[in-house]
């Protein structure tokens, strides 16, 4: 079984249709499947649902999908970023559905565990809460919040062997391990290819039974905060 | 004379105890950093997976791996660990985070915060925000006591959609600090050359005043 | 001639595909990973937490970190990964593993399987074996045709309590091979010299006769 | 906050009571916290429920505590390997709570994750399902499992740092990172005690926040099944 693809454009070949819905990982612009989100756009698929915690920006990661919007969904926990996002949101184009941050990647997290509905104090008494499931544990109330699951994966890794282990690099790990489990198809893109036996077995954070397709990509990595001490700062 | 940011901020910094896991919020909580006490080991949480987060970097540590949960570019400690955002709100919402120390638009006077969306304006979501006050052992607002129209933000009960339900258990103003507990909110301390009159006019939450009350 | 374990053992390793993540339970379901294809890349999951499971080791590979379900020492492979017990019942209960092979007391005509317990006898419990056949795509169950007394072990209903309800997709048994779906159970294939007179003998389930049934 | 402790008895002390709930980890003899189960015998407490996914063998591991019938009540997965257990249970002395051992797996995830409550397919139709909420799910029939906490949670890591950042070694990790983030205090032992910053930070398997009190031991590291392969076979 070999999971190695030349590049973003081969590793999504036959794997999209219109009106599927896609997770992809990210948090802001950190560890997003930047080469996939840009072939996903080249593959013309329409009408998505595309589960990711942010949007992207104007023109940078999921950005680029909703220029040319094939976008028809997102389900996000925050979109603060993204001005195109907000154009398409109020005139009506773009449906939306909030989620709290950790109900987001505790629903992907539950879909790729076979978990079909937990139950979260997060939003009792919000918005969030109606129309959901309420019950009582121990006194206090919950809210039912239910699995999700996509049709394909798109993530990023720092490095894979060619098996599909997978390891992360510091907070660009975020949404990316469990959107690898939740779904259907899951392609990587990483930074280094390795050969298998090359990561620690203890510090694989994703095995590669989650993973169908890999590879190597080069990555712009942009940055939107650029915070800075100047040194002898604290 | 009311408290400025940095006072507030000063302020909240006594919340934090030796041993301390803490997510601040952005804005005026992320200040209280810079007021850790001596002697005092506190350790911050990222909500995006970060355990242990140092201050930001200098031009050549700049790590575009390497964010919060305000998407700025920081740095790590010795101490530092990550993990993914499943793990991340498992510590949160488990009840394994000390304190939360956050901004906010109102709060009622039962404890309720609402401090992510305006109806009619564009929403740009809650982010950890909702799992936070559910999920922190003790949660802490940094605030401008009045908008700045002048409009009460200690309100009897939200007007904005809430972001949790009584969740709230201090609230540290420009004016003063108020506890809230089972009894209902109650006025601790007071700025300098603030009255509990002022502080009455400016608010329309019920406060009790405490007996003990710190003046300034 | 009924079939002997080993060669139970190999007709199972027929079910194995290339890139196939497969689970084995104890018993029987162990030799089948002696008779892996040539040209067949299979990976072995161990429910205590491992992706890609070794041999035996030899005498000074012996570590004791290093078990499989059955806490027998094993080795890894360079593809091994680790993970908790609670990601490994995540990876089988969320349908990634292929294929599971595992033994049985009774199978049900609908597939239902007992393996897990004998009511009066002490009950040593089900461990990871509901979880698997929950969880995992495609269930095979390899077993003896009869219990040592002669009583038939695929029965209309099982009669001991149940590890799973409608969860196996196919039996070997020293026979033959019975294939289960919505329209039921199936003959597929007789071991040497068994009839399908003689299966019906000693079987309680009903079951059809494939059309193309294979005689050895 | 000092978290290091000198040894076991002194980990433990101040945090036992009868009738307490604890969780030890490990998988058979595997990863198990050899040194604080004979610290919590010596500790005298009674009356215990102990949540551990098998009961250790007649003198090693929670054989101890069962020898000297300070456990009320087990919830395992698997218990088949100790006859002190079997006589206990059959006199009516010891109380059983069989859990799937995913099942078991996954209730003290939740537990520590602040999930009071959450649906599995695992245990549909059987015994296991007797008296449990059942839901269906796109067609599908689930049942309800509820979280697990313990008083106190006893684990055992391979390298902590004095932050109580662990890793464990291969399948010696198992029960240990769930029952970590489950019990009310967690105190671990390491075979490897070191300095903070030792530790990739990329490659910490539980947070040092999860770890209340950390010591430093010998294990003994008993094998069940010692199976071995001859030189040459495969």
């Amino acid at each position: 079984m070999d999971k190695v693809y030349k590049n973003a454009a081969d590793a999504l070949e036959g794997l999209t249709f219109d009106g599927m819905t896609i997770m992809a990982g990210g948090f802001g612009l950190c560890g997003i499947p930047e080469n996939l989100i840009t072939a996903l756009r080249d593959s013309g698929a329409k009408d998505l649902t595309v589960i990711s915690n942010n949007a992207g920006v104007d023109d940078f990661g999921l950005g680029f999908l909703l220029q040319t919007r094939q976008i028809k969904k997102m389900i996000s926990s925050y979109v603060g970023e993204n001005k195109t996002f907000e154009t398409q949101y109020l005139s009506g184009e773009l449906d939306l559905e909030f989620n709290p941050q950790g109900t987001l990647a505790e629903r992907i997290r539950a879909g790729g565990a076979g978990i079909p509905g937990f139950y979260t104090k997060t939003g009792v008494g919000t918005l969030i809460a109606e129309g959901k499931e309420e019950k009582e544990f121990g006194g206090e109330s919950y809210i039912m919040e239910t699995g999700l699951v996509a049709d394909l994966s798109l993530i990023k890794a720092w490095k894979g062997d060619t098996e599909g282990n997978l390891m992360f690099r510091k907070t660009a790990r975020n949404f990316n391990p469990m959107m690898a489990t939740a779904g259907t198809v899951t392609v990587v893109e990483v930074e280094e290819l390795v050969k298998v036996g090359e990561l620690d077995p203890d510090c694989i954070h994703t095995p590669g039974i989650y993973i169908q397709r890999i590879i190597k990509a080069k990555h712009e990595k942009r940055i939107e905060q650029r915070t800075i001490r100047q040194r002898g700062e604290d | 004379m009311p408290w400025t940011r940095e006072e507030m901020a000063k302020h909240a910094s006594r919340e934090f105890q030796d041993g301390f896991y803490v997510n601040l919020g952005i804005g005026i909580p992320t200040l209280v950093a810079n007021y850790i006490p001596d002697g005092v080991d506190v350790t911050l949480q990222s909500e995006n997976g970060m355990l242990g987060m140092g201050p930001f970097p200098t031009e050549d540590e700049v790590d575009a791996d390497l964010i919060n949960a305000g998407k700025q570019t920081i740095t790590e400690l010795r101490r530092t660990s990550y993990f993914s955002s499943a793990d991340s709100f498992a510590m949160i919402r488990g009840g394994h985070i000390d304190l939360s120390i956050l901004g906010a638009m109102e709060v009622s006077e039962e404890g309720d915060l609402a401090n992510w969306m305006i109806p009619g304006k564009m929403v740009k979501g809650m982010g950890g925000a909702m799992d936070l006050v559910a999920g922190v052992k003790r949660v802490v607002v940094i605030m401008d006591h009045n908008a700045k129209s002048g409009a009460a933000k200690l309100l009897k009960n939200c007007v904005l959609p809430l972001t949790g339900v009584k969740v709230v258990d201090r609230i540290i103003t420009d004016l003063g600090v108020f506890d809230i507990d089972d009894s209902g909110m109650r006025l601790t301390e007071l700025a300098p050359d603030v009255t509990v009159e002022e502080v009455k006019q400016r608010t329309e939450a019920a406060f009790k005043v405490a007996d003990d009350l710190i003046k300034n």
